[in-house]
């Protein structure tokens, strides 16, 4: 599905990304693990069109990808969450999803002004839709509240709402799970399973907590100074001794045997 | 955030309006402390309150710590955790209830007051002084003391070497577990005599959170009380003498880290099975 | 319909780049018509009441409201203004037409005003800057200047004036190394003098006012030492420049509107002992002609309406008829009650020729140990 | 509903302050205002457009207004053919020359690889400034000197003056593509300063620039959609109907052209405001607002920003450029010197601010209720001020106060705006 | 001899000018970006704040004068200035307590601020004019020239003149003792470093025992000064009329911004950037050149890249491109 090449990312002197190479295969969910300052969100941001790459290439179903703007990307089915929460803080949670599908007739100001029977038919549907969306969240009793609102959890709930507004390929998702609570959590591993199995969603997940990678994860990627230091099954990342010393630590251990 | 005072609508260029570090709302509190001996080390006592107008977030919420030990707070998001940790900060008003510091009253002091008192507080986000050097940020976290603050630092820096490297460099360019030392540092420097931590470990690698409670660990061995907020619950009751659960703003179960981590309940609601 | 009260606008410039003459010039006009009233004879015991107003020489759009507020809520019959050429024709297009009210500008000479739209209501008792041009040109050559560099007001009397006074002097054979603007009420005019300076010239003809930007290019050309000799057009012949530059000046020279004779030296005298400002400050002259003009055509009209007021000015201010000097008013009118023929002359000798406006003579003056120094009068 | 109520009630209240200005002082007043009012309010819904739905900071407005009215001139006055033969089609020829050379830049920008394309843009922009200069700077002087003193400019097209109104929204628009083009594309936008910076441009472009439209020497007696006031009067059928209302035909033909003023401008100003309202009630005004809220998220979810921001700015602009148009035709003169930020782009932002920026029917607001403060200041000021120093005995103190009335507006103007930002930081039709 | 009269020429006519006008932007700058650093939004009544604190020290000199005190050689003026800071200051801090500080403790998003501040700057500019009146007012005295024409030429024998203003070796004295003063406070002092964390980060400052009131009281108290300094400065070198001060915030926020809002360094380097574009972009370079080079290639016309009716253009022109090439500024500023 994705396929990046020597990508390179740098800020000043500063190597971010330095020379990633890796792929993602159609209907997996790809875990993406590393230290702090590993780089995966640069590197997100590269893929997404973010940041444009300092050098390498990204492709997607072998047409290349690289640099273009997030907004083409969206059009192509290559959507992103964000590490911290971006809901549209004084819409509604409901206005959030329906403004989510591109190509709404609407968008252009002559069909606003001239063709208002033909947007109030779309918007009809736009809503049925979106209603349905917070039903599969479990969030339908907030669709008047105004996302800024909502706690940190069900932002992030809701970000994930607006990727199923739209049939994606694939989705990026940058640490779904900082500073979530570890059963809501599980709520939204749970929902990432049922895109993948029903509607058919490749996933790119960054996140810290290895219990969620283990459980939801395969194959697991892990980057470390801007490379890619191993790829493989959870147990054999928890095997890697590179991986250990760079990353997980040897605490894991200890905790697990106690 | 519904009031137009703060949503940062139409707000988009930057070079004339400047929201950087912009702080949050407060209440203006200025009073004086009261002696009120007994009880726990630091308590914030049956805390009611919320910020500024907007509706209440702690319902007779209790928070104690006594001396040597590390207390825990956990719960869902949203369950007001940082309030509480505000609250007994004095960042947000408090409809009825108390904080109480080594036998005084201190609920009608100003932050700035609090920290003269000895309460050292690292905040859930933005904790350090980013365009600043890491020796600056130190020398900030010494701020209120007028003696010499050489022997602190030189504690601070074996405490976390990595910083005796990077002290030059601007805390901005670090990365996210660097950056929790710093704030931890900070707070270390100004000598106090009780530490709060909120979520400490966020979004940082399992190495340099284990890292982090060792060092945790360390600090309370020195004899200061710690406080602390964390998502990664079970670690964290692990090394904890005390934990609270909060939910909606409320105690829903108290008790020693390890008798948590035994209850079914806290472990399948809170704890991700 | 005796002891009816007839109202003239009087619009200058009180505020603005020109506010140390306005006052005068408005004394001037005031005088003329209080003259009228004490004679009685005007229309059979009518009077006159001046209304002031704000043209602030510069601003069209404050100087139209204003005119509008003059002819529509107080319901003058005539007006006696502007001063400035910018405000004056914006005012003559927008209000005077429109509504039909003549007025008679003492003091506005761009040459843009000769063959200005005016269905024959507009009139002015100074000289238009085509002759100022020439006069300036002829001075530089007695002066045995033959090259210079201009700056002028970036306003189209400056403007105006600049583009005669090229033409002439070159012409003469003289030549202009540079011509550059300037705009008034800026703080500082080191940049234009910079250029003006690098393009040389034995002198700076400055055409501007003298209360504003062409004041502070003085002043900057004096700091920088790029020039020691300047010129000076009719906007800035004033007290201001004596009491703030007259070391910077001294040995400089310039032109102003003028007139001698019977009827400057009548309105001296008639100024020194019933009014108290400076007879001899500019406009001022031109002035008082041009109230008592109007108040002397709608007597001529035997109605006091604006159609009367525009239809006998030329024959009132021309020959044939009696002579009528400043201080003489009263007497005009009796005649032209008793049907005669008046011709006035004034105090600056009016004698409006083509599209009526003052053929007009200069005195070419020089300062010398601060004070204004005739030299001739052309 | 209150939020239906509350407008009305407010509209009403401006309808009674100007209807009171005619009782108390004159209907010519009163027409006065009211017509600036509805050009004004054009103009604040311009900047509404742009700062209440897309958040872009314009502080140019007043560059857009002067367009607006150059279009006036360039549109319905009589063309000088003396100047054309005289050096029009160089003029024209130079200024293509002009834009060819900054196209040819651009594209080397683009296309050329980066160690060369810094030195060939910056020579190629040379030689284009010098040749440019060579073409034009000979035609201006010949076209200048055309019968300098009433022309000496290329004149207009001599089309109807009502022509001028779209031109003058097309003439904004362009420019602000332009400005767009380059402003709205930085990284953290310096829109601000930088519109600031430009409408200074445009204006000092008009005062200099004489062949264009005479520059300071202003064009006066510009043509009028409405007619000559003289020509009423002397109409006897108008007198005779004039006398029919008891009115003298000086004042009922002045009143009659300045209510036929204010129903064209009425007629402009609806419908720019049901365009806006219906924009904003649509998805595309919700997908403004949400570009409004977070610009990345928007990005992410398939929205093309930059493209929407140029696209509301250049709607914003033109609508000052209307507006300043419908202004210069009321004027009929078009004055460079007039044009002051203080009053064209401070001003209208005051009417924005405190109608509520956001809420369309608050812009409008705004711009009737600041522009009657901003004329009725005075005389209040003034009797205010006669009513304080009345006490006082003649002296340098009370002529003071007196004279320096007039700096009450801006005072007023301040405070008002202050006081509505303290106590409805919304506006007084806040936008939900 | 004709290189040393170029010289003297480009000396008298740009350099000279350039360095007192670029002086007196820094200062004006400075005051921009401290405010926008530390209380976080672009100060418009920054033009109007220089006007007001002029104008008390205006006031002052006058009563000076007319009690006959006098620096000899020196304008009375400098005396003033210290009343001319008191004035501004209290005016500053009375605007902070009544306006500001109610939307900083709502912490309100910055762009209120700045429109706040477009309400304060009215206010001020109907304040000041109220006062002193519209018009220009002179209140430089002393010497006028440190060296004039006739001099300079007497003593070199050189064609050109070169003139130096009293007030323009003070301008560019002042302007260094302030900048100097200011980093110093900025960097070493313990006041300084806590503005500096409360810019960057409020709620830290706090839980650091900063007092915020006491950094913005400080604050407004160094702006103040910047203000009325550079005020008065641009007053003697120039004259002082209201209006002029008002247009003075575009080229200083021109300044600001080319330098990197936020960033005091930049402030300076913007402020002389600026200047020297201004008068270097005006300037008719036809007298160096016919001195530098041989009769045969003199060059006839006036060799200007600029007409001076466009000076005011420039430094947005400037300004743009800066900012094409380099969006925050030349030593970025806060502005991400
Ligand atoms: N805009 C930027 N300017 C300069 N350096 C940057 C920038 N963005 C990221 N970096 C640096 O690039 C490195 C990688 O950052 P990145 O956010 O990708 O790390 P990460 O893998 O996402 O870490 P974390 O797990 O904490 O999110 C970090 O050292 C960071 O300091
Ligand atoms: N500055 C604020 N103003 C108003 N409401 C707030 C503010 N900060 C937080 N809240 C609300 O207070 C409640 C508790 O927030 P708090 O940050 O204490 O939760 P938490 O327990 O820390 O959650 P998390 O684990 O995500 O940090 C939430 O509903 C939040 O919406
Ligand atoms: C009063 C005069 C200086 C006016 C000048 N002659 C003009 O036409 O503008
Ligand atoms: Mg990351
Ligand atoms: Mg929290």
């Amino acid at each position: 599905m994705i396929r990046v090449d020597n990508l390179h990312r740098h800020f000043g002197g500063f190597r971010a990304v330095d020379g990633a190479s890796l792929e993602i295969a159609t209907g997996s969910i790809t875990g993406l693990v590393g230290p702090n300052g590993a780089g995966k969100s640069t590197l997100f941001n590269c893929i997404a069109g973010a940041l444009p790459p300092t050098s390498g290439t990204v492709t997607m179903d072998g047409e290349d990808i690289t640099g273009l703007a997030p907004h083409e990307l969206f059009h192509k089915g290559l959507l992103r969450t964000f590490q911290i929460a971006h809901e549209f803080s004084s819409m509604t949670c409901r206005e959030n999803l329906m403004m989510v599908p591109g190509a709404q007739s609407g968008e252009t100001l002559w069909n606003a002004w001239f063709r208002r029977s033909a947007i109030r038919d779309q918007e009809a549907e736009l809503l049925k839709k979106a209603n349905e969306v917070l039903d599969f969240l479990t969030i339908s009793h907030l669709k008047d509240e105004r996302a800024g609102n909502l706690s940190g959890g069900q932002k992030k709930l809701l970000e994930l709402g607006r990727t199923m507004m739209v049939d994606a390929k694939i989705v990026f998702l940058d640490e779904v799970g900082a500073g979530v609570n570890r059963t809501l959590l599980n709520t939204i591993g749970d929902a990432i399973r049922r895109l993948n199995e029903e509607r058919g969603y490749t996933f790119c997940v960054i996140e810290h907590d290895m219990d969620f990678i283990g459980k939801l994860c395969d194959p697991v990627i892990v980057m470390a100074e801007g490379k890619v230091l191993s790829t493989g099954t959870i147990d054999e990342i928890k095997a890697d001794e590179r991986v250990i010393e760079a990353y997980l630590g040897t605490g894991l251990k200890n905790k697990e045997t106690a | 955030m519904s009031d137009p005072l703060h949503d940062d609508r139409g707000n988009r260029d930057r070079s004339i309006t400047n929201p950087a570090g912009q702080g949050s709302p407060l209440p203006g509190y200025h009073g004086t402390a009261k002696p009120a001996p007994g009880g726990p080390f630091l308590i914030g006592d049956a805390m009611t309150g919320g910020y500024g107008r907007g509706a209440d977030i702690l319902h007779s919420c209790t928070i104690a710590v006594e001396r040597g030990e590390i207390a825990v707070i956990v719960g869902p998001n949203g369950a007001g955790k940082s309030t509480a940790m505000k609250a007994v900060f004095g960042m947000l008003d408090l409809r009825e209830g108390a904080v109480r510091l080594d036998g005084e009253d201190i609920s009608r002091l100003s932050p700035q007051d609090r920290v003269k008192k000895g309460m050292g507080f690292v905040p859930q986000t933005s904790n350090i002084f980013t365009s600043m050097s890491v020796e600056e940020n130190l020398e900030m976290g010494a701020f209120i003391r007028e003696d010499d603050i050489s022997g602190t630092m030189a504690q601070v820096y074996d405490l976390f070497p990595i910083l005796k490297e990077k002290r030059r460099q601007p805390a901005g360019e670090l990365s996210g577990g660097q950056r929790q030392q710093v704030a931890v540092g900070r707070a270390l420097m100004t000598k106090p005599k009780v530490l709060m931590l909120d979520e400490p470990t966020a979004g940082v690698s399992p190495i340099v959170m284990d890292e982090l409670f060792d060092r945790i660990i360390e600090v309370a061995r020195t004899g200061i009380p710690i406080l602390m907020v964390e998502q990664n619950a079970r670690q964290a009751l692990e090394i904890a003498d005390k934990g609270y659960v909060l939910v909606q703003g409320r105690n829903a179960h108290t008790g020693t880290g390890k008798e948590l981590l035994a209850d079914p309940e806290v472990r399948q609601s809170f704890l991700g099975g | 319909q005796s002891d009816e009260e007839v109202k003239i606008g009087i619009i200058l410039g009180f505020t603005g780049p020109i506010e140390s003459i306005t006052p005068a010039m408005g004394a001037s006009a005031e005088l003329a018509l209080s003259e009228i009233n004490e004679s009685g004879n005007f229309l059979d015991g009518q009077t006159l009441t001046p209304v002031q107003a704000d043209s602030t020489c510069v601003d069209s759009a404050a100087a139209t409201a204003a005119a509008e507020r003059l002819v529509t809520t107080d319901g003058i019959v005539a007006i006696v203004g502007a001063d400035c050429s910018g405000v004056t024709g914006a005012i003559l297009s927008n209000v005077a037409v429109p509504n039909g009210v003549p007025m008679i500008s003492p003091s506005a000479t761009s040459p843009g005003l000769s063959n200005a739209e005016d269905d024959g209501l507009f009139f002015r008792t100074a000289p238009s800057d085509a002759r100022q041009g020439e006069v300036l040109a002829g001075i530089l050559e007695s002066e045995g200047i033959s090259s210079v560099a201009v700056t002028y007001t970036n306003n189209d009397y400056g403007k105006g004036l600049a583009d005669s006074f090229v033409a002439s002097f070159e012409e003469a054979g003289g030549e202009v190394t540079l011509t550059s603007p300037h705009e008034d009420n800026k703080a500082d005019y080191s940049a234009e003098i910079g250029a003006l300076a690098s393009a040389g010239g034995d002198a700076l003809v400055v055409l501007g006012y003298a209360d504003s930007g062409g004041k502070g290019m003085i002043q900057a050309a004096a700091d920088t030492g790029a020039f020691s000799t300047f010129m000076l057009g009719d906007g800035m012949y004033g007290q201001e420049m004596l009491d703030d530059l007259s070391d910077v000046l001294e040995g400089s020279f310039g032109a102003v509107p003028w007139s001698q004779g019977e009827g400057a030296e009548a309105f001296s005298t008639l100024v020194n002992d019933t009014a108290d400002f400076d007879p001899d400050s500019s406009y001022t002259r031109e002035s008082y002609d041009a109230a008592a003009l109007l108040a002397l055509a709608m007597q001529a009209g035997g109605e006091a309406t604006s159609e009367a007021a525009a239809a006998n000015i030329m024959t009132v201010a021309n020959e044939p008829g009696e002579k009528i000097l400043p201080g003489e008013l009263g007497k005009g009118l009796q005649i032209l009650a008793d049907g005669g023929e008046i011709d006035y002359v004034g105090a600056t000798g009016v004698e409006l020729i083509g599209p009526g406006e003052a053929a007009g003579s200069y005195r070419y003056y020089t300062i010398t140990d601060g004070t204004f120094e005739t030299v001739e009068f052309r | 509903m209150s939020n239906y109520l509350r407008p009305v009630a407010m509209l009403a209240l401006v309808a009674v302050l100007i209807v009171g200005t005619g009782f108390v002082q004159s209907w010519n007043s009163a027409l006065l205002i009211l017509n600036m009012g509805l050009v004004s309010a054009v103009m604040s819904l311009g900047v509404n457009l742009q700062w209440g739905f897309a958040g872009l900071f314009n502080v140019g407005v007043m560059g857009f207004v002067a367009l607006g009215g150059l279009s006036v001139v360039l549109v319905s006055m009589p063309p000088v053919p003396e100047a054309w033969s005289a050096g029009g089609a160089r003029i024209v020829a130079g200024l293509i020359l002009g834009v060819g050379a900054i196209a040819a830049a651009i594209v080397a920008w683009k296309t050329l690889s980066k160690k060369v394309r810094g030195w060939a843009v910056a020579g190629i922009l040379v030689v284009g400034f010098i040749l440019y200069r060579m073409v034009l700077s000979p035609a201006v002087d010949a076209v200048e000197s055309v019968n300098a003193a009433s022309t000496g400019y290329l004149g207009g097209l001599g089309l109807p003056v009502l022509l001028a109104w779209p031109v003058g929204g097309l003439l904004a628009a362009g420019a602000a593509w332009i400005i767009g083009k380059t402003a709205l594309g930085l990284r953290s936008d310096y829109l601000a300063i930088a519109t600031l910076g430009i409408a200074e441009i445009i204006i000092a472009i008009l005062k200099n620039e004489d062949w264009l439209a005479r520059g300071v020497k202003n064009v006066i007696g510009l043509p009028r959609p409405v007619p000559n006031e003289v020509d009423l009067q002397r109409d006897p059928g108008f007198v005779e109907s004039a006398a029919g209302w008891g009115l003298d035909p000086t004042t009922a033909s002045t009143l009659y052209v300045k209510a036929g003023y204010a129903l064209l401008f009425a007629a402009v100003l609806v419908v720019l405001l049901i365009l806006a309202q219906l924009a904003l009630k649509s998805p595309w005004g919700r997908m403004m607002r949400a570009i409004r809220d977070n610009e990345t998220a928007a990005r992410a979810m398939g929205k093309d920003v930059t493209r929407r921001h140029l696209q509301v700015f250049i709607l914003g602009s033109a609508l000052c450029g209307i507006a300043g148009a419908m202004m210069t035709t009321l004027d009929g003169q078009l004055t460079p010197q007039s044009y002051q930020p203080l009053r064209y782009t401070f001003l209208i932002w005051v009417m924005v601010i405190v109608g509520g920026s956001g809420n369309n029917y608050g812009a409008v607001l705004g711009g009737f209720l600041i522009w009657f403060l901003w004329v009725q200041v005075e005389p209040i000021g003034q009797a205010l001020m006669g009513f304080i120093t009345a006490g006082m005995g003649e002296g340098w103190l009370k002529a003071h106060l007196l004279d320096s009335v007039q700096h009450m507006r801006l005072l007023t103007m301040g405070v008002v705006l202050l006081l509505v930002l303290r106590f409805s930081p919304r506006g007084l039709l806040p936008e939900r | 001899m004709d290189l040393l009269n170029a010289l003297v020429a480009l000396t008298n006519f740009v350099l000279i000018p350039a360095i007192a006008y670029g002086s007196q932007l820094a200062l004006g700058a400075l005051g921009v970006t401290l405010v926008y650093g530390i209380l976080r939004f672009s100060n418009f009544a920054h033009g109007d704040t220089m006007a007001f604190g002029t104008m008390v020290a205006i006031l002052v000199t006058w009563g000076l004068q007319s009690m006959g005190v006098s620096l000899g050689p020196l304008p009375t003026a400098l005396l003033a200035i210290p009343f001319g800071i008191l004035g501004c200051a209290a005016l500053l801090l009375a605007t902070d307590r009544v306006v500001y500080r109610f939307y900083r403790a709502q912490k309100a998003v910055p762009v209120i601020l700045v429109i706040v501040s477009m309400g304060v700057m009215f206010v001020y500019n109907g304040i000041t004019r109220f006062i002193i009146g519209p018009d220009t007012q002179s209140f430089a005295d002393g010497e006028r020239f440190l060296m004039n024409a006739r001099q300079f030429r007497e003593w070199t024998g050189l064609a050109e003149p070169l003139v130096i203003r009293w007030t323009q070796g003070i301008t560019l004295v002042t302007a260094v003792i302030v900048v100097i003063a200011l980093f110093w406070f900025l960097n070493r002092t313990r006041t300084g470093k806590s503005m500096r964390a409360y810019s960057d980060n409020e709620d830290l400052a706090l839980l650091s025992g900063i007092d915020p009131e006491k950094v913005v009281r400080v604050t407004w108290l160094i702006v103040a000064a910047l203000a009325t300094i550079a005020g008065v400065l641009y007053g003697l070198d120039k004259s002082f009329m209201p209006f002029t001060y008002f247009q003075l915030l575009l080229p200083i926020f021109a300044a600001a911004i080319v330098g990197g809002l936020g960033s005091p360094v930049g402030a300076i380097a913007g402020g002389f950037v600026i200047a020297f574009s201004e008068v270097g972009i005006t300037y008719a370079w036809k007298k160096v050149l016919t001195y530098l080079l041989p009769e045969s290639l003199a060059p006839d016309g006036l060799v200007q890249l600029l007409a001076t009716d466009y000076k005011f253009a420039v430094s947005f022109m400037i300004l743009v491109v800066v900012l094409l090439f380099r969006p925050t500024g030349l030593f970025r500023g806060k502005s991400v």
